[in-house]
């Protein structure tokens, strides 16, 4: 079985050595097609390493070579395969390769077709790595090696200003997480004496709870960077710059639910601090809403989509941070299948829209992208949580878990949300395959796209269709290692009143999006009524939150920045060192005149020495002979 | 042969140099590129023959010089200085490899060779007296690089390198005359040996005036805040081959030096110290990022950027445990191979533009994509990316730490986060982008001369990233004989805590009989 | 009635006279042969006082081998002492000698050296200093240095040019005052202890328990006065800088270390005990001045736009550097002060020979004087040999290891260190930083800037045009003194300190 | 009235300091030169008594060596004033000012 | 009581020729007051017993010296009044009390050790003149001869200096010109 765990670590990586061998060269077709099967491979493997889990195998575990071994620190390569990792796994590759797949038609006219695989694989490698470390500094390893991988792909068509900002935005603010993870790993090590999982853990329970509460805090503060956690989500959005398969891959269906993987991963700690576990869920109920408000109004279709994985994010946190750690992993599979077919689905339609996101200014697609209409309102009906849809299954597992945690605020949060997500997502869909063709305004000729792209995509709809299925046996095979019980609702009745409500509660925000958006027939010129109130500014600007952060973050570094260097560092510190100098050379300029080369003035300096020295000799003379007499005087002053 | 290895390493290079006077002008070039490379070979047969696990010197050669004022010609390397000195090596035979056709070549490569000699022999010595001839000494050609090849400061830049670590060393002189004249009353007998030193249990007030003396010779060379701005004057106008190896060696100096003298002469003092100096490293992380961040020109990023990463050594150095010893260690070799090639990567593009202000970049990825690859490897080793070199060095030091104090390390890690600042969008002016200006349309990419330099550069950051264990080993090993030594040594409660009793390691693998 | 008074000759112990009378003699025939035949080449004379010189050394190491093996040796009614130190600055007076007057043999002609007088009055003046180390009688001293100074203005004013006579007039005159404050200086002491004798006056004021500190004090006064100027000690240093310009490159070199070391040498025996007393007064008051004059030299030196000014500057810095030995006071320290004048003779002599083989007779039109920095513009480009060893001496004067004065100063510093002078150790190694800035002038001229084209033209000929083998031998074996001085050290300090700690210093 | 040796050290001394202002007053050179005369023969009154209280002769010693010194300076010092004087036919201290700094 | 007024007499008379010396504008009357102020040192000698000194003053300084110095003004031509500059006159002054002041404070207090023993005593019997020689020719012989040296070296640098041999300057000249003047010299030796 290890081979199949080299396999499906590795060939991503060498997807991503041998795409980057050829970067530098034009575009060649074959790259993309074996950087696919490479990955399609991992796939394949993970796979077979599932269906060995699944046969209730033991976990397997191998030690590939040493790392970092100094001191009592020892850190091995160190890999393993257990129900949480093999989940993360299949849903990784299997995302990865219909996105590499998709990826070949979507990047068909690009220059930089070879790079884009590169940079592709490698970004699986390192999710790999994450996902499979079995030790926290592996796990951060893979942390920062996507978040590397994301600022490569964010920033792909680099000369797009606005795209290389993103990504240099979503490195730096991820840094600012992995701080928080990187002191949450050094305050594991110095408390449990290794980085491994297992022995951490175990020494888990002999901690006292304040530690443990900071070791869940910093290693939470490094999930809510990755994952883009409410105050650090202003750069998921903004991500949006990147290609549409990156888009699919790494800010819908993996890197940031890496955040989720690691609350999940730690089970065993959070579920010793509670505390801090609500803490979590609150933030993310408050994500959840947060995010889906913005996307309400907002006019580009990815952020849109951008804003419902967010919303989404913060589910699965409300489920970890409740103990409801497979519900959250399983919500995490669920919604990497139908968020990727949605984003796909949009960049179906940017392509065929050349690069357009505002969806006022589509409509009526449905006609010319019928399968790309199809995708994306089942992938949407998933989304909303509509039965018998995978969202159905994973979402209402939360707000049931919620309910039976007896965490109402949450759980009435989640639930409108849930009205939210349904209704804005609809608005999206009703807005770009429905109503007028507002297109034609813009002279577009929208087409539908490659077959295979279509093909491509097609498992991610059955599997958003059907995902739900697997809730049983995910459960039984995750049950063993995350421990969780099942949550169930006491009563049946209250049971079915919270899911038919539910599910009318979602269908009627569907159908109120329909009524409003499904006959649009103008693009919105900032002129109505609705575009002018408070709310939709606030919520358009998304809370002005991006606007704060600019003013009062970034512009305040680059002026401190500029401060401290014209200012501090040359006026004070350098002038200071120069002064020094200046302050001996502006001496021997001041006082070279003593010097005159007139003799009398020389021979008057030499006497002048003399009785210098004589007065203090003088002085001194005195002072010994009547030292007695001056040390009475000084005494009778009281000194 | 062995036994003479380390004084032919450092005298071959200075034989080779004086014989170059005799080598015509045009050959001259590959005249130093085969010294470079023999003596290269030669540091790697040391590595080779170097024993692992031994933590104590090893290949100590001892010839009486001064005796009767105890000063000896006593050289050996144990695991904290073998691998700087391969670096030493490397970078001289890469640095005249990849140098571009300058005036007076042949001067240039004489004084490299100079300069090998005198670094080479800092990092070997193990007399007090023997290693200061040495680290004065090489100012002298470091001030010549940045004199005679620089830029139109070149001579304000050089005078102010060479005063400013003149002064300071001069401090530290009278520090090592006073240890000597301490073990003198102590035992009766001059000695600047180091392994004799090392025996010497001071009182700590004493300990406290010595770490101090000390500490401005070797804060000015590292360098750190407010000791630093001749750094950026140094850099900004030394040639490319100058900055490359002031970077990569010249500033290793001061904080390998912190680790052979401070560290275990003034363990208690290094105790007492402590939080000022992670303070102050604090500051050179924090402040000198932002101030990277200011520059508009890219050698000047660099430059506050080497400072910036000094300031996490000696974080390291100054945790005083093995954990963040080693990784101070390895994160300069690590400093030493990424700002070396970052200081060569801005070099390739001045040899063609002839400017090094970003402002007049851009877009440069579209034209020089394989200069940007390189570029970016080593852009995401210097803000610690890991599995590249850097981070296992950054990781350890930090992590090592962690254990004398939370809230300063929290305060240190921010150096992960303004290194990507300054470092990203220096990379994003000057490669993303489209191209503004005409003269940057035309640019050849990185030629086979520069990638010569390059690609040992990039697999080295990316082998010693993936797997630094044949180099963290050796370096552990002596690491902990050094902190065994300071936990033996150190007199006050408060030190024998925070030094950490490293159990299991026979302190008398290190002991100074081998010195006589 | 008055009784004839017999003296034994043995008693007398004349050869202790030897060293002494040697170069008087050589004189003398110098003189002689002069008279008999005028217009004799200058190569003559100078083989002539090197021969004459070679013999001294010769007597000298004999006398170096009765102190080894008696101690030290009185003669001539107690007048001559020959003791360690006496015999170590003899050394330095006659090996140095030798060294300069090879100089003389230059490729241009100029005036001193053309004329026999120069040699005689050169070989009296080195037996005048003789003298002045070899006793402890203030009477002897100060007419040796009488000898010696009227010889030496002499010398500088034979350079026959203008800036040559004003120098030797300024020299002279403040000479005079000088002069004057010796005889004050030793008047006092005379008052207080009825001996000119200074192991005596030492005897008696310690027998009267430094009661009249008040006349003690006038007469250290006096004498620091006198010294000072001799040491050229701020504010007594004003001479210098002056007299080192008006004099030939060769002369100024010789005058910073041979006249210096006679003058440590006697302010050593004059002022150890009166250290070693416990005056606080004189111990804060040398202090200061050391501190001073090492610093403000120092601050001048930065200023200068001539080498050689600038050169004397630094020495009068490194004098003032040596002046702490006799604050210090201590074997360790005295010893430090041979050894850092041995191989500060070296260094400096080399590097004024290399201002003197390329002293020009007529300055081109951007040069104002006769070593400006501009001068030596570019000078790695035209003849780096030269520059290189140029930039040693430099790099040797700065204190860079491993160059012979690193060692020197090393140990000095040392011996502060080690005497509980930690402040001063201190300022003494910042001093060096500072004195780096005037000596990387000078490196920066000759290795950063672009040459002047005319010397371009001609191949760097400026540089060695006064070079003949003679010089070129005597630069190399300063060069080689200055490079390989660390092989040298460890006997050489231990011979020093032999000779010093037997003579009770 | 006894005259003791303070009496002459105190004249020696007034003598002295007259030289001393002679010395720093003088432009002329020449008459500079006669304030050094002046120290010194002040210097010599004061050995002369010493010598005188103490009924030893070491301070007459030490006078006449001074005598001697003093006249061989006179020899010097009046040849450099000479060779000056014929270049600059002045000898005047100003005169020489030609190196400063 | 003899002793005092002569002391008296020639204090006065040595400080006021002295000051003359120093003050006046003319060089005759600084010369002669010079001379004159020689002589009355030698006055003090005479009284001090020290009778040989005495005579060596007037021969040798107002002999020798004063002699020399008259024909130095001669060749001067220093008879014309000499200016001295004004202005720094405070500073010349108030150094020179400041000065007499100190030491004759000090010198004022009592001299402590006047039992000091003499370690070469005018000899019992003997002239000043004879006890000089003595004391001259054993103990101070090498001095005397060193003295001796000085005069020659006094003497060779007065020839050197004032003589013809400084007139033409050969570091002055260039190659050309000292080629030629050598030349003329041995036409001059051969003729």
């Amino acid at each position: 079985m290890e081979k199949y765990l080299y396999i499906a670590l590795f060939a991503p990586l060498v997807s991503s050595l041998f795409s980057a061998l050829f970067t530098a060269t034009p575009k060649k077709q074959f790259v993309g097609i074996v950087a696919s099967f490479l990955i399609f491979s991992a796939f394949v493997s993970s796979y077979i390493l599932l269906g060995h889990i699944m046969d209730g195998g033991e976990p397997i575990h191998v030690e590939m070579m040493t790392w970092m071994a100094t001191g009592n620190l020892y850190i091995p390569f160190g890999f393993v395969v257990d129900q949480i990792s093999v989940t993360m796994m299949m849903v990784v590759t299997l995302v990865s390769t219909i996105v590499h797949i998709y990826s070949i038609g979507y990047m068909d006219h690009d220059k930089g077709f070879n790079r884009f695989f590169a940079w592709l694989s490698a970004f699986v490698f390192s999710m790999m790595i994450l996902v499979m470390s079995d030790n926290y500094a592996g796990l951060f390893i893979g942390w920062e090696g996507v978040g590397l991988c994301s600022w490569g792909l964010i920033g792909f068509w680099f000369h797009k200003d606005i795209a290389t900002w993103a990504a240099n935005e979503a490195f730096i603010m991820n840094r600012i997480a992995d701080l928080g993870m990187l002191i949450g790993l050094f305050l594991v090590y110095w408390n449990t004496g290794t980085l491994q999982y297992e022995g951490a853990f175990a020494a888990f329970a002999q901690l006292d709870t304040a530690t443990l509460t900071w070791i869940g805090i910093f290693l939470f503060i490094g999930a809510m960077g990755k994952s883009a956690q409410f105050p650090l989500h202003t750069w998921l959005a903004d991500a949006m710059e990147g290609p549409t398969p990156v888009s699919a891959l790494i800010h819908a269906a993996t890197m940031v639910t890496a955040g989720v993987y690691l609350v999940i991963r730690s089970n065993e700690l959070y579920s010793l601090i509670p505390h801090v576990g609500l803490f979590i869920a609150s933030l993310g109920a408050f994500v959840a809403l947060f995010a889906a408000s913005m996307a309400l109004v907002n006019r580009d279709m990815k952020r849109i989509i951008a804003y419902s994985t967010l919303s989404q994010l913060g589910y699965m946190f409300a489920a970890a941070g409740l103990g409801a750690y497979w519900v959250a992993l399983f919500h995490l599979m669920a919604h990497a299948f139908f968020k990727a077919l949605l984003f796909l689905g949009a960049g179906n339609v940017m392509h065929a829209m050349h690069d357009e996101l505002d969806p006022f200014k589509m409509g009526g697609l449905k006609k010319v992208m019928k399968w790309t209409w199809i995708m994306m309102t089942i992938a949407s009906l998933a989304l909303a949580g509509i039965f018998p849809f995978a969202g159905f299954f994973s979402k209402d597992t939360i707000l049931e878990a919620a309910f039976a945690e007896h965490h109402m605020v949450i759980y009435g949060v989640l639930l409108f949300t849930a009205g939210l997500t349904a209704f804005y997502s609809f608005r999206l869909v009703a807005l770009i395959f429905h109503g007028e063709e507002r297109y034609k305004i813009f002279g577009i000729h929208p087409h539908e796209a490659y077959r295979f792209m279509l093909i491509a995509m097609s498992p991610l709809l059955i599997l958003a269709m059907i995902a739900g299925v697997f809730q049983a046996p995910f459960f039984e095979m995750v049950e063993e290692i995350l421990g969780a019980a099942e949550y169930h609702i006491h009563s049946h009745v209250t049971l079915w009143i919270m899911l038919v409500g539910t599910q009318i509660f979602v269908g009627l925000a569907i159908l109120y999006a329909y009524k409003k958006y499904g006959t649009w027939s103008s693009v919105p010129d900032g002129s109505s009524k609705m575009e002018n109130s408070f709310i939709y500014k606030l919520l358009y600007n998304q809370y002005y939150i991006p606007y704060a952060y600019e003013e009062y973050i970034v512009k305040p570094y680059n002026e401190i920045s500029e401060i401290l260097w014209t200012k501090v560092d040359q006026k004070i510190v350098d002038a200071s060192v120069d002064g020094i100098a200046g302050f001996f050379y502006s001496a021997g300029e001041n006082t070279r005149d003593m010097q005159s080369g007139n003799l009398s003035t020389m021979l008057k300096w030499m006497v002048a020495g003399i009785i210098i020295l004589l007065s203090l000799a003088v002085v001194f003379g005195l002072a010994a002979r009547y030292s007695g007499e001056i040390m009475a005087i000084l005494s009778g002053l009281g000194v | 042969m062995l036994d003479h290895i380390l004084s032919i390493l450092i005298f071959f290079p200075a034989l080779a140099g004086i014989l170059g006077f005799m080598i015509d002008k045009k050959s001259i070039r590959a005249y130093g590129i085969a010294v470079g490379f023999v003596e290269f070979a030669l540091s790697l047969w040391l590595w080779f023959a170097f024993d692992s696990n031994v933590s104590g010197m090893q290949f100590m050669e001892n010839l009486p010089l001064i005796p009767s004022f105890g000063i000896n010609y006593i050289l050996g390397v144990d695991g904290i200085s073998l691998f700087i000195i391969i670096l030493a090596a490397f970078f001289t035979m890469i640095g005249i490899a990849s140098l571009t056709k300058t005036k007076n070549e042949k001067n240039m490569i004489i004084t490299l060779l100079f300069l090998q000699m005198t670094m080479i022999g800092v990092f070997s010595a193990l007399d007090a007296i023997v290693f200061y001839v040495f680290w004065e000494l090489s100012l002298v050609p470091m001030l010549y690089i940045i004199g005679a090849w620089g830029g139109p400061l070149r001579i304000y830049a050089s005078i102010k390198f060479f005063l400013y670590t003149f002064a300071g060393s001069l401090v530290m002189l009278v520090g090592m005359l006073f240890m000597a004249y301490f073990f003198y009353q102590a035992t009766g007998t001059w000695s600047f040996a180091i392994l004799d030193w090392y025996r010497l249990i001071l009182p700590e007030s004493f300990q406290l005036w010595l770490f101090v003396a000390f500490f401005f010779g070797f804060a000015i060379k590292v360098p750190m805040f407010p000791f630093h701005t001749w750094l950026p004057y140094a850099h900004g106008q030394a040639p490319t081959i100058g900055s490359v190896i002031l970077a990569a060696i010249l500033l290793k100096m001061g904080t390998y030096a912190f680790i052979r003298f401070s560290l275990p002469l003034f363990p208690d003092a290094s105790v007492f110290f402590m939080v000022p100096i992670a303070v102050i490293a604090i500051i050179m992380i924090i402040y000198t990022a932002m101030v990277a961040y200011a520059q508009k020109d890219v050698k000047q990023v660099v430059a506050y950027s080497s400072v910036s990463h000094m300031g996490v050594i000696i974080l390291g150095t100054f945790a005083l445990n093995v954990e963040g010893i080693s990784g101070s260690v390895f994160l300069m070799i690590g400093h030493g191979v990424v700002s070396g090639a970052l200081f060569l990567l801005v070099g390739v593009i001045y040899d063609r533009r002839h400017t090094k202000l970003m402002s007049e970049f851009g877009g440069l990825a579209h034209v020089m994509p394989r200069y940007a690859t390189i570029f970016g490897i080593m852009l995401m080793a210097s803000v610690g990316m890991p599995l590249t070199i850097n981070f296992v060095g950054e990781f350890l030091s930090l992590l090592g730490f962690y254990e004398q104090s939370h809230i300063l390390t929290l305060l240190a890690g921010i150096a992960i986060i303004v290194g990507a600042i300054y470092m990203l969008s220096a990379y994003k002016k000057m490669f993303f982008g489209n191209i503004t200006k005409d003269e940057n349309r035309e640019l050849k990419d990185v030629n086979k001369r520069e990638l010569l330099a390059l690609i040992p550069l990039s697999i080295i950051t990316i082998w010693l990233g993936i797997y630094p264990k044949p180099i963290l080993e050796p370096i552990n090993n002596s690491v902990e004989a050094v902190v065994q030594l300071m936990h033996n040594k150190s007199t006050t409660v408060e030190a024998k805590e925070r030094i950490p009793n490293v159990s299991g390691i026979v302190i008398s693998k290190t002991s100074t009989r081998e010195a006589h | 009635m008055l009784s004839p008074i017999n003296v034994s000759l043995e008693s007398l112990n004349l050869i202790t006279l030897a060293p002494m009378l040697i170069p008087v003699v050589g004189a003398l025939l110098i003189l002689v042969i002069d008279i008999l035949k005028g217009g004799l080449d200058r190569s003559l004379y100078v083989v002539l006082s090197v021969l004459f010189l070679a013999l001294d050394f010769g007597a000298l190491l004999d006398s170096a081998g009765v102190f080894g093996k008696d101690g030290i040796v009185l003669g001539l009614f107690d007048v001559m002492l020959i003791d360690g130190i006496a015999i170590l600055a003899q050394f330095i007076i006659v090996a140095t000698s030798m060294l300069f007057i090879p100089l003389a043999l230059t490729h241009k002609r100029f005036h001193e050296f053309s004329y026999p007088e120069f040699f005689a009055l050169f070989l009296f003046m080195i037996s005048g200093f003789q003298f002045m180390v070899a006793s402890d009688n203030l009477i002897l001293i100060f007419v040796g240095l009488e000898t010696a100074s009227l010889a030496l203005y002499t010398l500088i004013a034979m350079h026959n040019r203008d800036k040559s006579f004003e120098a030797a007039v300024k020299y002279f005159t403040m000479g005079a005052l000088a002069a004057g404050f010796y005889s004050f200086g030793a008047m006092v002491f005379y008052a207080l202890t009825g001996s000119v004798e200074i192991n005596q006056i030492a005897t008696v004021l310690a027998a009267n328990g430094y009661v009249d500190i008040g006349y003690v004090l006038v007469g250290v006064v006096f004498m620091l006065g006198s010294f000072g100027f001799k040491l050229s000690v701020v504010p007594f240093h004003t001479w210098t800088p002056d007299v080192y310009e008006g004099s030939s490159a060769a002369m100024a070199g010789y005058m910073s270390i041979v006249p210096k070391i006679a003058a440590f040498v006697v302010a050593m025996r004059i002022f150890e005990f009166l250290v070693h007393s416990g005056i606080a007064w004189l111990e804060f008051i040398l202090w200061i001045m050391v501190v001073v004059t090492m610093t403000a030299a120092n601050v001048w030196a930065l200023v200068q736009t001539d080498v050689k000014r600038m050169l004397a500057y630094s020495s009068i810095s490194h004098a003032g550097f040596v002046m702490a030995a006799i604050l210090v006071g201590t074997t360790q320290s005295n010893s430090a002060l041979f050894l850092y004048w041995v191989l500060f003779s070296f260094t400096n002599l080399g590097s004024f020979s290399m201002l003197w083989i390329s002293r020009q007779k007529q300055l081109p039109g951007y040069q104002k004087t006769d070593h400006s920095f501009d001068k030596f513009s570019g000078m790695i480009i035209t003849s780096p040999m030269a520059a290189i060893i140029m930039a040693i001496f430099m790099l040797s004067l700065a204190g860079l290891p491993p160059f012979a004065l690193f060692w020197g100063k090393v140990y000095m510093i040392s011996s502060a260190v080690t005497g509980g002078y930690t402040i001063l150790a201190l300022i003494m190694a910042l001093n060096s930083a500072i004195a780096g800035y005037y000596y990387l002038k000078l490196i920066v001229y000759m290795f950063m800037k672009d040459p002047i084209a005319s010397n371009v033209d001609n191949n760097g000929e400026l540089y060695v045009a006064n070079a003949t083998l003679a010089l070129k031998s005597i630069i190399g074996f300063a060069i080689v003194g200055t490079i390989f001085a660390f092989l040298a050290i460890n006997p050489l300090l231990e011979f020093i300190t032999t000779f010093v700690y037997n003579s009770g210093y | 009235m006894e005259i003791g040796l303070n009496h002459y050290l105190i004249l020696s001394t007034i003598l002295f300091a007259i030289g001393l202002v002679g010395v720093m007053r003088r432009k002329n050179l020449l008459l500079l030169f006669f304030a050094t005369e002046i120290l010194l023969n002040s210097v010599n009154i004061a050995f002369a008594a010493i010598s005188h209280y103490y009924g030893d002769l070491t301070g007459q010693m030490f006078a006449f060596f001074v005598i001697a010194i003093a006249a061989s300076e006179v020899a010097v010092g009046l040849g450099l004033l000479i060779v000056w004087y014929k270049r600059h036919g002045t000898i005047d201290l100003e005169s020489m000012t030609s190196m400063r700094g | 009581m003899f002793e005092a007024v002569a002391f008296y007499l020639f204090a006065f008379l040595t400080i006021a020729m002295f000051f003359i010396t120093v003050t006046t504008s003319q060089a005759l009357y600084a010369l002669s007051a010079l001379a004159a102020g020689m002589i009355f040192i030698s006055g003090f000698f005479f009284i001090l017993g020290a009778d040989f000194l005495g005579a060596v003053q007037i021969i040798v300084y107002t002999g020798a010296v004063m002699a020399l110095y008259a024909f130095g003004m001669m060749f001067f031509d220093t008879t014309r009044e000499v200016k001295e500059k004004k202005g720094n006159k405070f500073i010349v002054v108030g150094l020179a009390t400041l000065s007499a002041v100190l030491v004759v404070a000090i010198f004022a207090a009592p001299m402590l050790s006047s039992n000091v023993l003499a370690l070469y005593p005018a000899i019992e019997g003997a002239g000043n003149t004879q006890s000089v020689g003595l004391v001259l020719f054993t103990k101070y012989l090498i001095p005397f001869e060193v003295a001796a040296i000085m005069l020659l070296v006094a003497m060779v640098a007065g020839i050197v200096l004032a003589g013809k041999k400084m007139d033409l300057s050969l570091t002055l000249l260039n190659a050309e010109e000292i080629e030629q003047m050598d030349a003329e010299i041995n036409k001059k030796v051969l003729s």
